[in-house]
């Protein structure tokens, strides 16, 4: 019986945890108890902990070069097609390596922290309204998910046409890919805050902003940040569709870079660029786990 | 005439716990929960812990339980199934009421019609027969409690440990339902760790009832409860034995407070 | 891709070898009207008899190149940058031209009060992509006169690359100051925009002659069927006849493929105004892919590259040949 | 003082509504209390209902085109960029009055549900896998933000390799568009599954499937859901670069002709597309929208 | 001495419940929690609602807090500020304890010294001054239960209402509470309606104590407690009304069974 094998290991895990730690004070407990004291010997050997993270996404990565390697051996491909790591990674540090692809990348960073911070601010504004009034929910909600289903490209034409070519008419592209998705994670965060914390905060006397500061936002922030963390990936991929109408002089943005890797049909060139936006994509993602923790940690939903 | 002194045997310990200490968590945040508390539960034992508020009566279920792990001792149950009733209701919002008595019912395998009849039938111990479809919330605070003692049943273990399952009934449905766990408890011969913080209760019910310290918990007293059962809450003899061991509790809380 | 899932066709010794398939690729482009006549016609299947044609269609260069290189097609109408790419990628080894297809249809235009060179200074101008042809042209044109013009869209002139869709409306809307684009985009920017036709591009050439777009093959579909590249060729001569011969008809035809393709025609009268403006011949005119050629490399845009090879107009050539027709030459200019 | 000013305000609502219902039996009363006899009331009266539902849309469409008929009519830009709304609804009735264009929308439509119900079968096992084993979160946890990231069109040599031209290219570039959207939304809805719930289920003697099954997915299914809303909207965008991908003759699809639009410039024409996107992407917000108003009826949370 | 005494206005009430029913859902599902409920409470006045499980307490002292529409009958509350403190904890996850009672004292529009020294205050209330930097999840069902009533009393409200604040909470910390909460209603001037299934805590703290019917709740007595003020919980007169409650309750009930 499931339930029964279930209950017994995982006393029997209790059993066997048992060490000689008996009998010492407070907090001189320590013992072996992985989640137990997972604190405390974090401090203690940071090294371990950053190998912890560290090893998988190594092996991941030795696996997929790997499989790289293979293809190529094995001649899957013309190697023009697809070129072999030690023809790539020689690409790809040339490339990080001129002062034009980090002018490029800060250019690219730039806009992007821009519009995604524009993108939160009115998806918020937007996200708290409909999920407050009813007519503009039924007025509007729904058109929020039809926004975010529009290709960005189509976006170009209306952006010409209210903000010329600058890059004006680039954040637009990025807010309006954005916002929504924002605006969307934030609403199904407020729908699902549970009926006693709203009551609560009705017996308060919460209402108007106090009740959005101190109860909604908050209640609402886990979906809420993963509303952003998918607003982020909207508001990248409309950036990089958006680089494509306006050129500034000085910096190529990594969104025409792409795309002249592209036309070139440059191979090499279009791997590096596809490994530079994951690695950003990573970084990012990283900061928004920040995030994601330490509110799991307030929360209580981690540890032991 | 209890089924302790039925059984007799006084070494088949179905669970065991010795030297137990639980600390929660480390450094200069460390909280101390239990130190060194030592128990033994025979089988088909019903045995009621008392203590103050935030002495480490649920932090000893959940470690008998194995929902936490312990900081140093032993404790073994020896492979038995071991069911809890958890201090909060805990029921699933987006199942029914039957719905959450069946879960376990299904986890256990048994057939569609086989788990309606099993819970029809909790639910009657319960007495909320008529609330099979309700949601939780649709539900008042005892009934939700009792949901949950009914969900605890149908886990159909040799273990139930139970916290403070009572603690938002009123004296009747109370009475009835001590009337009925007394049944189950009899016929399965099931072993009870039961917190509850009504005095009357736990000697109503248990075969012996284990004071536990303020913080950190540890064993301070094992009362024997000797009553021919059935007994009544409100008999002289359970109010006498109630107010002893009020006496001594109030005792430990006095001492701990000075 | 063709090597699988076609056998060689038994044939008698000699007899040049024939493909089951043939994958064509083209885009729904006008300047890609010897295919979409010959595909609308019919010309290509009456003359891949014993071939069955399959056609695909591409939306942009780099697509229709990958396609080749990963012998996802064994053909296709392309334009000379995106060949030119795939030839210096592969080191040669992908892909030759076997024809031209199609000539001239590029040019600058201007905003009202831009009358010469000398007025683009300081202004923006949109080239449909970064090193593409009428890109190079812009920048050679822009040296050659005097003017500086960075790959950043600094200098004297601003280059602007982007999509035709984009600067064609910029450009309506007057948020740039003209661009160097081919057809149909130019005719739209003429007769919709009232833009200045400030260099046609035709007047920078020999002859009034450059190549728009030619016809590529992948080296071993031709290494393997040489025979069906050259019923090919016969479909291609065909339909460029057929537009010299009934122009009228040919427009039809082509706007009636571009609408199957993609759902919308093009408005007759830039129909119309395009295709006066293109020339559909087979000479691929290669002394224009190497001065367009030498002029990226020129303005940085392109790494030298060895063009020598790039060419295989033998079969063509055989067909003119046999039709009485000139041969054509893949020398470069003199 | 707010908190005084909002209970006594709720209050005198209560006393309010108060009617001439008194005494009536049990299941008669009725009264004026909205929240309270809302259900009864619509069944009673669903044209009312959809009144209340479609009038701020209709407000809300007459508004935009109030604004559009004003930019046009103040000759704000020309008509041949922005067209009035006499010209485009014609435009508009013309384009979905002919048999071609529903049978792009048929084709589109396939593609788009194949795919996303690839990419949810695909990001489901993905979330579940990656929330489950620690060192696969580890190892591509972050990858999965940034793939998301990456523009659709960067996929197209990797699609053409591995599936050369056919449907199975399109398919590939939506599932990859759309998957990690999926994948992270069931992610973050299992990180935030209440722990006396985990706790609970493992008293229960839940493990492996059965947990996944009885205890992860519903409780995470308001996340999921909003996940999954999300991965649509990856998809169609998705879908709407690949279909440039094939192009079959025949059944153009919408991809294919909102690309065309815009080439043509065309400006009636792709402000047609655009409404036709977004009609689209309303309905199928509609059809979420039920899933998670019957999901919050389950779980307690709509209603009095 | 009551309060109730003291005033002497019969008058002067506070909450005036009139003919107030409550229904939840409505078509076939329908269920008539509360029938006809009238009841006022005066200023100052101590009432003690006693009912079995699902009779309507809770859905009661919501309606008076204006959480809950009613179906039909008259409720007053007159404007005055209302606090509530719930059946469940349901403190808000994201706060410390300390953030938890701040709160409504921040809605209030307190200064931050001010508001760190109210709820130190409010802590050391309810015993709880070691735990203000905890989070809810790291604290035991009764002392969230505590912090759950430091809140409330935060709110500095005119009317607080009860439900079942110390269901959780040993006999020796309730009897500190009951104390403690008396010399607060008696400082503060406060209206207190409260929720509880311990007639003898009910006859310890009341004014009056009222007897709810099973459902649908309906009231069916009102006892008025007259005994003078200390009281002790353990006190002969408490059982001996404690004893005479009870037993018209056991009737209600048992009628209600049959
Ligand atoms: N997850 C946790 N993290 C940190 N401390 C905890 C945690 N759970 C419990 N504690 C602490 O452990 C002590 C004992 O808690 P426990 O819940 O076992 O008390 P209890 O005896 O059940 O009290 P009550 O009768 O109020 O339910 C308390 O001081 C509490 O603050
Ligand atoms: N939101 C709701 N929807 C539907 N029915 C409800 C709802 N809340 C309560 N009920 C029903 O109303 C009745 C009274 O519930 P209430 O919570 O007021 O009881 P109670 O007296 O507080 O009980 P307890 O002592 O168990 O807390 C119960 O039968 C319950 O099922
Ligand atoms: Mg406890
Ligand atoms: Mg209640």
């Amino acid at each position: 019986m499931p339930a029964e094998t279930a209950v017994s290991d995982s006393t029997t895990a209790a059993t066997n945890a048992v060490t000689l730690t008996k009998g010492r004070a407070a907090n001189e407990v320590s013992g072996l108890d992985a989640l137990e004291t997972a604190p405390q010997r974090d401090k203690g050997r940071l090294g371990l902990r950053i190998w912890a993270s560290a090893w998988p996404k190594l092996l991941a990565l030795a696996i997929v070069i790997g499989i790289w390697e293979a293809a190529y051996l094995a001649e899957w491909r013309p190697s023009y097609l697809l070129p072999p790591p030690t023809e790539v990674f020689p690409q790809l540090w040339d490339l990080i390596t001129t002062a034009d692809f980090w002018n490029g990348i800060r250019l690219t960073m730039t806009r992007a922290i821009t519009g995604f911070s524009l993108a939160v601010a009115i998806g918020t504004v937007l996200g708290a309204a409909v999920s407050r009034f009813a007519p503009l929910r039924a007025a509007i909600g729904s058109l929020i998910t039809g926004l975010q289903t529009m290709p960005s490209i189509m976006w170009f034409p209306l952006a010409i046409l209210l903000f010329q070519l600058g890059e004006k008419a680039i954040l637009f592209v990025v807010v309006i890919g954005a916002a929504p998705s924002v605006a969307n994670g934030l609403i199904s965060g407020i729908d699902y805050v549970p009926r006693t914390w709203l009551r609560v905060g009705q017996v308060m006397g919460m209402s108007g902003l106090a009740k959005y500061r101190h109860l909604i936002l908050p209640a609402s922030l886990p979906s809420f940040v993963s509303g952003l963390k998918q607003g982020w990936a909207f508001s990248w991929r409309s950036l990089m569709a958006g680089e494509l109408l306006v050129m500034v002089p000085g910096a190529v943005s990594i969104g025409v870079r792409m795309q002249n890797a592209r036309d070139l049909t440059d191979s090499g060139l279009v791997i590096s660029y596809i490994m530079v936006v994951l690695v950003i994509g990573i970084l990012i993602d990283q900061l928004f786990n920040f995030a994601d923790n330490a509110l799991r940690k307030r929360w209580g939903l981690t540890g032991n | 005439m209890s089924i302790l002194e039925t059984t007799g045997v006084r070494t088949d310990a179905v669970v065991r716990i010795e030297n137990v200490s639980k600390t929660y968590g480390s450094g200069s945040n460390a909280l101390l929960a239990l130190d060194r508390v030592s128990l033994d539960v025979e089988k088909g034992e019903f045995v009621c812990l008392l203590g103050a508020s935030g002495c480490g009566k649920s932090t000893l279920l959940s470690l008998v339980a194995g929902l936490d792990q312990i900081s140093s001792g032993t404790l073994e149950i020896g492979g038995r199934k071991v069911a809890l009733m958890f201090q909060e209701a805990a029921l699933f919002p987006w199942l029914s009421v039957t719905g959450n008595v069946e879960l376990p019912l299904r986890l256990q395998g048994l057939g569609k019609a086989e788990r309606r009849k099993r819970a029809e039938e909790l639910l009657e111990v319960v007495r909320l027969n008529g609330f099979a479809d309700k949601r939780p919330h649709e539900l008042s605070g005892g009934m939700r409690q009792r949901v949950a003692l009914a969900r605890a049943l149908a886990q159909n273990a040799d273990v139930l440990l139970m916290d403070e399952p009572f603690g938002a009934l009123d004296a009747m449905t109370r009475d009835i339902l001590h009337d009925e766990l007394e049944r189950i408890w009899r016929e399965q011969n099931l072993t009870v760790l039961f917190v509850t913080h009504n005095v009357r209760e736990a000697v109503r019910l248990g075969d012996r009832v284990i004071l536990l310290s303020s913080r950190p918990g540890r064993v301070i007293e094992d009362f024997p409860i000797q009553h021919a059962r059935p007994r009544r809450i409100d008999s002289p003899e359970v109010s006498g034995q109630a107010a002893e061991i009020t006496d001594r509790l109030r005792a430990e809380v006095a001492r701990h407070a000075s | 891709g063709s090597d699988d899932d076609n056998t060689k066709a038994d044939t008698a010794a000699g007899a040049p070898a024939e493909a089951k398939t043939i994958k064509l690729g083209y885009f729904p482009n006008i300047t890609h009207a010897p295919a979409l006549v010959g595909v609308n016609k019919g010309l290509f299947k009456d003359a891949l008899s014993g071939t069955d044609l399959q056609t695909q269609t591409f939306n942009a260069g780099p697509a229709a190149i990958e396609a080749l290189l990963s012998g996802a097609i064994d053909a296709t109408y392309i334009g000379p940058n995106p060949a030119i790419n795939g030839w210096a990628k592969s080191k040669g080894t992908a892909l030759k031209i076997i024809a031209g297809s199609t000539s001239g249809g590029a040019g600058l235009v201007v905003k009202e009060g831009i009358n010469t060179v000398a007025d683009l200074k300081g202004k923006k101008i949109a080239t449909p992509q970064l090193g593409n042809t009428q890109d190079v042209a812009l920048r050679a044109y822009l040296k050659e006169n005097g003017l500086n013009a960075d790959t950043n869209g600094g200098g004297d002139v601003s280059i602007l690359p982007q999509d035709n869709a984009t600067a064609v409306q910029a450009f309506a809307q007057g948020a740039i100051d003209g661009a160097w684009v081919p057809e149909p985009n130019l005719s739209k920017l003429l007769l919709e925009s009232k833009g200045k036709l400030l260099v046609d591009e035709k007047t920078l050439w020999p002859n009034q002659e450059f190549v728009t777009t030619h016809l590529i093959v992948s080296q071993k579909f031709l290494k393997d069927y040489p025979g069906t590249v050259k019923k090919l060729l016969q479909g291609h001569l065909a339909a460029v006849k057929y537009i010299a011969d009934n122009n009228a008809d040919a427009q039809t035809a082509a706007n009636a493929q571009i609408e199957s393709l993609t759902g919308k025609a093009l408005k007759p009268e830039i129909l119309t105004a395009a295709f006066k403006n293109l020339k559909f011949t087979a000479d691929p005119i290669a002394s224009s892919l190497y001065t367009s050629a030498k002029h990226a490399e020129e303005v940085k845009l392109l790494d030298a590259v060895d063009l020598k090879g790039i060419y295989d107009l033998g079969p063509l050539n055989e067909l003119l040949k046999a039709a009485g027709q000139p041969e054509v030459s893949d020398a470069a200019a003199s």
